[in-house]
């Protein structure tokens, strides 16, 4: 795989190196909401975006996008480093990357229709006037809306049929890598299904890349090649799916997929949860952040911070505890972490 | 448990896209439901003929003083006879000058405040949107007119070009747009912050479109709140520019020339005081009534009501 | 039977430009003090709107067109206005699913959670503000004290789901009705919000409905579980009885349709074909029969009532559950 | 002949005015504007003038309500030598300042040098020129000029460069007040006469009082104590106030549309009364602009306007006009010297003159009642004879620019108030080639020489017979070349509080202070 | 922060120029010659003349202004032409307190009689409460304020003696009541019919809902809830209005006879003052430009989103 290194650095249609953002709070405190974040994500490829709440999760999605400036680092989408980018430039690249928000009932402009806000997106393609009409029905047909709901107002809708009409748009400037933050969570499952399941066709069909920020494990688990778990504004695991599903180095990851109800298994004891209070990204805690709350916890952990390095099992891991891969040929960390031993 | 009862079953073929004629079908249907929108509808209509059909209707020449419409002191004539609404301190016809009087008025309420109504909306949605040097700009530009004395303005207008009635639309104008600018320009700021603009503009939707499909209709309350209520404005700025004889030139007729006259005159001629500013009353009401209607009309989220 | 909230053949219709349209089509359930509900289902079939029936807070576009819904025996929609206000938010607490935009920007969140501790309980403002501090510290907002002068925009999705989960349970309310109270937490946080809801049911006992999409959350929270499709409950019963075997065809596609968080995954997951009910249109007989595999001609002519537990023609020929 | 107060025919003859003098009280009066100034040279405007009246002594004032002049500051008549150019007037012994301080010869000399003073900046310069050394001190103002002569602390001498019979007039007016020799810097600001009353206070926008003079030589006046005036007070507001007592006269004429309420107002009957003002209101035809360059142009507007109709615009405030001077002024007579409308007659002047179809023109004028109500009128006449007439109501400012401007303004409608009641003033400011000026008031631009030399005859004939034929032949002249209209000659109506006693108008001056009294006030003695 | 605001310091001074530059080239465009005006019809060209020259108005106009801006650089805002002499700055400060007072009491005015009115329309649209506030809230505006102010005096200070009739005196708010009342109403529709369309968009959003779910008192929902966020657009009109009122209101301030820099700018217009015109445009510009940067603050303080941008 080193062979393609270079070349798929190339043609990595995400690419976060050192990415910080920062926000002043009142008064001269700065929260570092996302503080030294490095990722790639190649076309055709799921980076699921998985942590804490609150752990910057959406600020990188933000920052991606250009709607938040980055205090510090380089983000290049599809080749190209997206600061500073103006007029024309900026319009073309946002074509490129669009993100499904959080928030379904404010990103959906209350005074339109939805079948125009979803034409919109048609008409900043440049679909042509005659086809669009068309192609709003198809578009609300394959994120399962029925189309009569195009003359329809937000507020009219619930709060998942509001969610699709917002990945439906998103569809609609027919993007190379699309941002969901959260873009299933309100969708109940069976419609969960079909959104992943169509944007799975449409990764194969067109190479789509996903950032997909998700809470919801078991969705990540399906939709995601590689996975990135954050914890205070710093990416403490990476790797594929397997890799962190299925050993997973970092005690927070550990914590999180312990956490995970399962349907069915009906809870006997408590639940498992993160002992200790949640650290505040004003004041993030020395050393490794995760310590306060980490059962394995050590001196170290508490004096020096871990960086990202390649564990057992493959994946990139920020923990002093975790073992170390076996000695190898010393792959580059961030630019490739699905290397394999 | 039983069966729930059936819900009257609503048959519902596959809605029809709302176009223009469905719109208008809307309008109708709400406008039949609200009568107070219905009247002043019909008022606004009844003032427009009014004043186009001034020269069929008047009964005599507005700007002619008549010998007989003065009394042996000179004083106005009261209502009555020959003079349906009276006659003013020149002897002159009050209804034919109330209805000529609307031509003038109702250009000043409509285009005056018209034209500052889209300048206005468009330099405050313009400056809040794009911020930085524009907003700089527009502020600044607005902040001058706005600290201009309207008086020295318009004397200095007036005093180089005589007195007309397209230099009063100007001069109301001119003034008038600056305050829907700021008004516009503070809304715009916060609303471009909400989470659905973002969402636009990272589609990769042009400036232009965003301004206009998107912030445009949240402001339309606000701009018809604006706009209805400048038409009373406007007439009674045109009012304030008679009185210090810079209006309407003198022997043509205006509401506001007429309320200026009537308001000297109030104790020993109160009809000329009451006849325009019933009408003034009148049709700041209707202005005002349709344009919540309109809103209604306009605003998606308001209820449908049965 | 002595429920704390009994909504009876509950129907709402939404008044729209195209017309009348039933949203909720006679909802009928109970809810003991203590109990835990889970309400599921189909995006659009109606959970939100019933959560508010029950709290009346439908919009002026919607209705209640027939139905009771009683708390404690009392008619909740007959109550007067400031009996409504005393019971809302103080016996009656409901966090709503769209938590981004139900926080007011312009407040600062630490008033938006002392008010109502000041407006039920009397507090003055200081003991209002220790408090607010300790139930955010509660729902796992860090530095909570300080947080309590910043301003909605500046918290996370999770984080502000979880203000208005801590302005729910300020109150300790009898009735708790979360719609979708975790969808943006991640897992241990969801595991402490569902904690401390625990914690309300067993010492305080108040009753809980849930309003998911994640079977996983309401099968380890809820006691029993109400499947919903189409603006009607299409089956209801235990949670071991939903969960482990599930009768409606509905509802055995929907826990089909979880992927797995161990095993090898499919590269589809599988899902419900077809379109939910077009909103307001009104098919005779089952609603879900257009997309059910196991549909007759009967589910496309009648509409099945609810028997033993479940609203299929189908199922109920299986007779009672085991 | 017909001058003098035209008391309300309704006011019955047991006026306040016959009842006897009381002394003390406040005099509460109420003005729209401040007075500009309380300088004597510079004060020419009707804001200030009241002010001038109580603060300062002039040699001579006018007798009540007539246009009569009596000695004030003078001991006596001033003594005239025979070729009319100098006067010769002695001061009033024991006359005071308020200081204390004795008012000499001096004073007035210096008081009169001032205004020719260049750096006075005085708007009433131009009716002191004619005397002696004017233009010289006007280059070198040191002393005083030669023709102001101190003989002695009780003799003034004053020679003209022309015999002046009007220059007791001017003697009289509000800026020939006395103040402190050398005094000129303060007199805008702290006021120091030998008047009546004593400047107290001044708050601009809200106030001025001023107090009784204790020394005052004409004891027992003034009679009351004190007289405050309002400042800012809208004429509307002042006549509610004076209805309810609260102040006692209005500083400003009542509001015109007040006019017909106020004389109609039962209650206010005895409180009001009308005189003549005497002032013509006219129109001009500048000949020096098209069409009205020919004579018969101008002819046939003389011959449009129907003055009685004016007239009742202004709700009959005046009188007709029968020639150029007003009733009241020396040289007005009662033969008809303008014509009566008459179309037909216009109409045919008008075809003569080559216009039989009329033609277009523009009539400047204030932006302000009465114009803007007479403007229509005289367009509509116009319009009878077939001219367009466009009115253009004007800012007063603009309007003396524009009307003063040669070739500017070809019709103006306009007014003249007399400064004191003699023709000349008329036919100096309005008629004379000296005014047809850049700036000047002869708005028609017409120079006939023969009528300033009629004019200058009447100011040099001692005899009042003479100078009325003189004038009269003037005013005939000037008729006759239609270069201006007369219209009509305005009225002034006064209302005052109840408590005003011995209240009389005065055509040529505003008030009397100094002799009324508040008839609440204690008895004399 | 600091940077923004030195900015608009910056900006403001220009703005401040810019208005003044052109007042002082109107009040020249205006025809008239101020020499003229002081000389009176009757004086000869020499006095005319000897008065321009005095004044400096005979000078080219380019160094008429530039001595004009020198003076206004030492703060020196000249002497007053009509007023023979007297220190325009001193005029302005004797007639600025007056119009502050104005101001207030007019704003005082519109806010409580129009914010109300708005806030009960908005509760229940359409009802006979809405209707009746916007038909009072309309009639105030269509009423010109002339005749109100007239008309006030008439009954409440003439006929019944409530309030006094004219100028200021002591209690001073009982002198100011009916002016500022008077110039409240008229304003009062604005912010009814403002308030009520704000209203009825915020009264629909999410947040109420929510708060009507937390059993707050309605007053509470309205106030702390609705209001402030439906009245963001009224703060810029309340700093507009004010800027505006402290530059004079004439037309209250002749009726009432109250001695404010309206009357002040109008006389001096009247007068062709041109020092006292230019004055009292750059102290009414100020305001306009001083309140206009407070609104901004306000704005960024009111609404946290906006102040993020910065
Ligand atoms: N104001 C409204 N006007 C018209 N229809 C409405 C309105 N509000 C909701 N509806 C419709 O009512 C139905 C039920 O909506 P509801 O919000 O209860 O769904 P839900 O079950 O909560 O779905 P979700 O899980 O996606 O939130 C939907 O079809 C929706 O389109
Ligand atoms: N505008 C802002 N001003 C100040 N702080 C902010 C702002 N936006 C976000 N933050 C802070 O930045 C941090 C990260 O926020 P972000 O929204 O990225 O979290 P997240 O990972 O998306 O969480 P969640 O899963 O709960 O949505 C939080 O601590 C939040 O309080
Ligand atoms: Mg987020
Ligand atoms: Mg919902
Ligand atoms: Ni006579």
């Amino acid at each position: 795989m080193s062979a393609d290194q270079r070349g798929e650095r190339e043609v990595n249609v995400v690419e976060v190196e050192d990415l910080r953002v920062h926000f002043s709070r009142r008064r001269g405190v700065t929260v570092r909401a996302v503080d030294g974040v490095s990722f790639t994500v190649a076309p055709g490829e799921t980076l699921g975006l998985a942590g804490e709440s609150g752990s910057g999760k959406s600020t990188v999605a933000r920052a991606l996008l250009r709607i938040t400036d980055p205090a510090g680092g380089r983000i290049r989408i599809g080749g190209r480093d997206i600061a500073g980018l103006r007029g024309k430039n900026l319009k073309t690249f946002r074509r490129q990357m669009q993100m499904v928000y959080q928030d379904p009932y404010d990103s959906l402009d209350p005074r339109m229709k939805i079948g125009a806000t979803v034409e919109e997106a048609l008409i900043v393609r440049g679909v042509p006037a005659r086809e669009r009409a068309t192609r709003v029905r198809e578009l609300l047909d394959r994120v399962g809306l029925p189309s009569g709901l195009a003359v329809r107002y937000p507020h009219e809708l619930s709060g998942g049929q509001r969610q699709r009409v917002s990945i439906a748009r998103a569809l609609g400037v027919d993007p190379a890598v699309i941002a969901c933050d959260e873009a299933v969570s309100a969708l109940d499952v069976s419609v969960r299904a079909q959104i992943l399941n169509l944007l799975k066709d449409l990764q194969e069909d067109s190479g789509l890349a996903y950032l997909f920020i998700s809470h919801d494990l078991s969705t990540m688990r399906f939709a995601a090649d590689r996975i990135a778990i954050m914890y205070l504004g710093r990416l403490v695991e990476i790797g594929t799916g397997d890799q962190v599903f299925g050993a997973p180095r970092h005690p927070y990851t550990q914590a999180l997929l312990a956490a995970v109800p399962v349907p069915g298994a009906r809870r006997t004891g408590p639940r498992v949860r993160l002992a200790g209070e949640p650290p505040s990204p004003a004041d993030p805690p020395t050393g490794c952040a995760f310590h306060p709350r980490c059962p394995l916890a050590e001196e170290i952990c508490r004096t020096t911070r871990p960086e990202l390095a390649v564990k057992r099992g493959g994946q990139l891991a920020a923990c002093h505890l975790a073992p170390e891969a076996e000695p190898g040929p010393k792959p580059e960390p961030e630019r490739n972490p699905e290397v394999t031993p | 448990m039983t069966t729930p009862p059936e819900p009257p079953a609503v048959q519902h073929t596959e809605p029809v896209p709302p176009g223009v004629r469905d719109g208008l079908r809307r309008a109708g249907r709400s406008l039949l439901r609200d009568v107070p929108a219905l009247i002043s509808v019909a008022v606004l209509v009844l003032l427009l003929l009014a004043a186009l059909l001034a020269p069929l209707l008047a009964p005599h020449d507005p700007m002619r003083t008549y010998a007989e419409g003065l009394s042996a002191r000179g004083a106005p004539v009261p209502p009555g006879g020959d003079f349906p609404l009276g006659t003013d301190p020149n002897g002159r016809d009050v209804l034919s000058r109330l209805l000529y009087g609307a031509r003038v008025s109702l250009t000043i309420g409509v285009v005056a405040n018209g034209l500052a109504t889209l300048v206005g909306v468009t330099a405050g949605v313009v400056a809040g949107y794009f911020g930085g040097l524009v907003d700089t700009v527009i502020s600044r530009i607005t902040d001058m007119v706005m600290s201009f004395p309207i008086l020295l303005f318009c004397v200095a207008l007036i005093s180089v070009t005589g007195p007309s009635q397209r230099n009063v639309v100007l001069v109301i104008a001119l003034v008038y747009w600056t305050y829907l600018a700021r008004v516009i320009r503070g809304m715009v700021l916060s609303l471009r912050e909400r989470e659905f603009v973002t969402a636009t503009r990272t589609l990769g939707v042009g400036d232009v479109r965003i301004m206009v499909r998107h912030i445009l209709p949240h402001l339309i309350p606000a701009i018809i709140v604006y706009a209805t209520l400048g038409v009373a404005s406007s007439i009674l700025i045109e009012s304030s520019l008679s009185f210090i004889g810079v209006g309407v030139p003198v022997p043509e007729a205006s509401w506001g020339q007429m309320i200026d006259d009537g308001r000297r005159y109030y104790e020993v001629a109160p009809w000329l005081l009451f006849a325009p500013g019933l009408c003034l009353i009148a049709t700041v009401l209707a202005f005002n009534l349709a344009g919540d209607w309109l809103r209604d009309l306009l605003d998606p989220t308001a209820p449908e009501r049965r | 039977m002595d429920a704390l909230l009994d909504v009876d053949d509950l129907v709402v219709r939404f008044a729209t430009p195209t017309g009348d349209h039933p949203a909720v089509r006679g909802v009928s359930f109970s809810v003991a003090a203590g109990e835990r509900l889970g309400i599921v289902g189909e995006s659009g079939s109606g959970k939100s709107v019933t959560a508010q029936a029950v709290m009346r807070l439908l919009g002026p576009a919607a209705t209640v067109a027939s139905g009771a819904v009683r708390f404690e025996g009392r008619d909740v929609l007959g109550f007067p206005r400031d009996e409504l206000r005393r019971w809302r938010g103080a016996q009656a607490a409901m966090v709503f699913q769209d938590p981004l935009s139900s926080l007011n920007p312009l407040v600062r969140i630490g008033r938006q959670v002392t008010e109502t501790l000041r407006e039920h309980l009397g507090m003055d403002r200081r003991a209002a503000a220790v408090r607010a501090a300790e139930l955010l510290a509660e729902v796992g907002i860090p530095d909570a004290a300080a947080r309590l002068r910043d301003y909605p925009m500046t918290f996370s999705g999770g984080m502000r789901q979880r203000v208005a989960v801590a302005i729910a349970v300020s109150c300790s309310p009898r009735l708790l009705i979360a719609d979708e109270p975790t969808t943006a937490l991640d897992v241990t946080v969801q595991a402490q919000v569902l904690d401390l809801m625990d914690r309300m049911t067993a010492e305080l006992g108040t009753a809980v409905i849930l309003i998911s999409h994640d079977l996983g959350v309401v099968s380890t929270f809820c006691d029993r579980v109400l499947v919903m499709y189409g603006g009607r409950v299409v089956e209801s019963g235990t949670t071991e009885e939903i969960v482990g075997a599930p009768r409606h065809p509905y509802t055995r596609a929907l826990l089909g349709s979880i992927p797995a968080m161990t095993g090898p995954l499919p590269r589809r997951l599988p899902s419900i074909p077809g379109s939910p009910p077009q909103a307001g249109a009104h098919v005779p007989g089952c609603s879900f029969a257009p997309r059910c595999p196991l549909a007759e001609d009967l589910c496309h002519e009648v509409e099945p009532s609810m028997e033993y537990g479940v609203a299929c023609h189908v199922a109920a020929r299986a007779g009672e559950r085991p | 002949a017909c001058g003098g107060v035209q008391r309300n025919a309704e006011t019955p003859g047991a006026g306040p005015a016959d009842g006897t003098p009381r002394a003390g009280g406040t005099m509460t009066v109420a003005y729209k504007s401040d007075p500009k100034t309380f300088d004597p040279a510079v004060c020419y405007d009707a804001t200030c003038w009241n002010n001038m009246r109580m603060l300062y002594d002039r040699l001579y004032d006018y007798k009540g309500e007539t246009s009569e002049l009596v000695p004030q500051g003078a001991e006596a008549p001033p003594t005239v030598s025979p070729d009319g150019k100098t006067y010769t007037i002695r001061i009033r012994p024991g006359m005071t300042f308020s200081d204390g301080s004795p008012v000499t010869a001096k004073d007035f000399a210096y008081s009169f040098s001032r205004i020719l003073d260049p750096a006075t900046k005085s708007p009433v310069r131009g009716f002191w020129t004619g005397v002696a050394g004017a233009e010289e001190y006007g280059k070198k103002p040191e002393g005083t000029p030669k023709g102001i002569q101190v003989v002695s602390d009780s003799e003034l001498r004053i020679e003209l460069t022309q015999p002046n019979s009007a220059f007791k007039y001017i003697l009289a007016m509000p800026h020939a007040s006395v103040i402190p020799e050398g005094s000129g810097a303060e007199a805008a600001t702290r006021p120091l006469g030998s008047g009546p009353f004593v400047f107290k206070e001044f708050s601009p926008g809200r106030q001025i009082v001023l107090e009784k003079n204790a020394k005052y030589w004409d004891k027992p006046r003034p009679y009351v104590d004190k007289v405050v005036e309002l400042l800012g007070v809208n004429p509307d507001v002042a006549l509610l106030q004076l209805e309810k007592g609260q102040i006692d006269l209005m500083g400003d004429p009542i509001p015109p549309a007040q006019y017909l309420s106020v004389t109609a107002n039962a209650a206010l009957k005895d409180q009001t009364v009308t005189i003549a003002k005497p002032s013509t209101y006219f129109l001009t035809l500048n000949v020096k602009m098209k069409p009205f360059d020919n004579p018969k142009v101008r002819e046939a507007v003389s011959y449009a306007i129907d003055r009685a109709f004016l007239l009742k615009l202004v709700n009959g405030q005046g009188q007709v006009a029968n020639e150029f001077l007003p009733p009241g002024v020396l040289g007005h007579t009662d033969d008809k010297l303008v014509h009566d409308q008459d179309v037909a007659k216009a109409k045919q002047l008008l075809a003569e003159a080559g216009y039989p179809d009329g033609f277009s023109t523009t009539l400047y004028s204030w932006n302000t009642p009465p114009w803007t109500n007479l403007l229509p009128q005289l367009q509509q006449d116009l319009a009878k004879i077939g001219v367009k007439a466009e009115p253009r109501p004007l800012q007063q400012s603009t309007f003396f620019e524009l009307a003063g401007t040669p070739g500017k303004v070809p019709m103006a409608l306009s007014f003249w108030v007399a400064d004191y009641p003699e023709g000349s003033n008329f036919f100096q400011a309005l008629t004379a080639c000296a005014a047809a000026v850049q700036g000047g008031q002869n708005y028609a631009f017409s120079c006939d020489k023969e009528t300033d030399d009629l004019v200058a005859k009447a100011l040099a004939t001692d005899s009042t017979q003479e100078a009325q034929r003189l004038y009269t032949e003037a005013s005939t002249r000037l008729l006759a070349g239609n270069s201006l209209v007369p219209l009509y000659y305005g009225s002034k109506t006064e209302v005052f509080g109840k408590k005003v006693g011995g209240y009389f108008p005065q055509p040529v001056w505003a008030w009397d202070m100094t002799n009324y009294w508040k008839t609440d006030g204690k008895p004399l003695g | 922060m600091t940077g923004w605001v030195l900015r608009r310091i910056g900006q403001m001074a220009l703005v401040l120029l810019g208005v003044v530059t052109l007042a002082f080239l109107m009040a020249y465009a205006v025809p008239g010659d101020p020499a003229r005006l002081i000389a009176g019809p009757n004086a000869d060209a020499a006095t005319v003349a000897s008065i321009r020259h005095q004044l400096g108005l005979d000078a080219p106009l380019w160094s008429q202004y530039t001595a004009f801006l020198g003076r206004l650089a030492r703060g020196d805002l000249g002497t007053s032409y009509a007023l023979h002499g007297a220190p325009v700055a001193e005029q302005l400060a004797q007639a600025l307190p007056t119009s502050a007072l104005i101001a207030v009491g007019g704003i005082v005015w519109q806010l409580v009689l129009g914010v109300p009115a708005g806030i009960v329309a908005a509760y229940r649209p359409k009802s006979a409460a809405d209707r009746l506030a916007t038909l009072g809230a309309l009639i105030g505006l269509s009423a010109p304020p002339f005749w109100v102010g007239l008309l006030l005096l008439y009954y409440l200070a003439y006929r019944f003696s409530i309030f006094p009739l004219n100028g200021l005196g002591d209690p001073l708010w009982w002198y100011l009541a009916l002016p500022t009342f008077t110039l409240g109403l008229a304003g009062a529709a604005w912010y009814a019919r403002m308030t009520r369309a704000q209203m009825l968009e915020v009264l629909r959003s999410p947040y109420i809902q929510m708060a009507r779910a937390k059993g707050l008192r309605e007053r509470t929902i309205l106030t702390r809830h609705a209001l402030r966020n439906a009245l963001t657009p009224l703060i810029t009109m309340i700093g507009m209005d004010f800027g505006y009122f402290l530059g004079g209101v004439l037309i209250i301030e002749s009726v009432f006879g109250l001695p404010g820099v309206g009357k002040l700018t109008y006389d001096a217009i009247d007068q062709l003052d041109v020092p006292i015109v230019t004055g009292a445009v750059l102290v009414a510009a100020f305001f306009v430009v001083v309140m206009n940067f407070l609104v901004d603050l306000t704005y960024a303080v009111v609404d946290p989103r906006v102040r993020n941008r910065r």
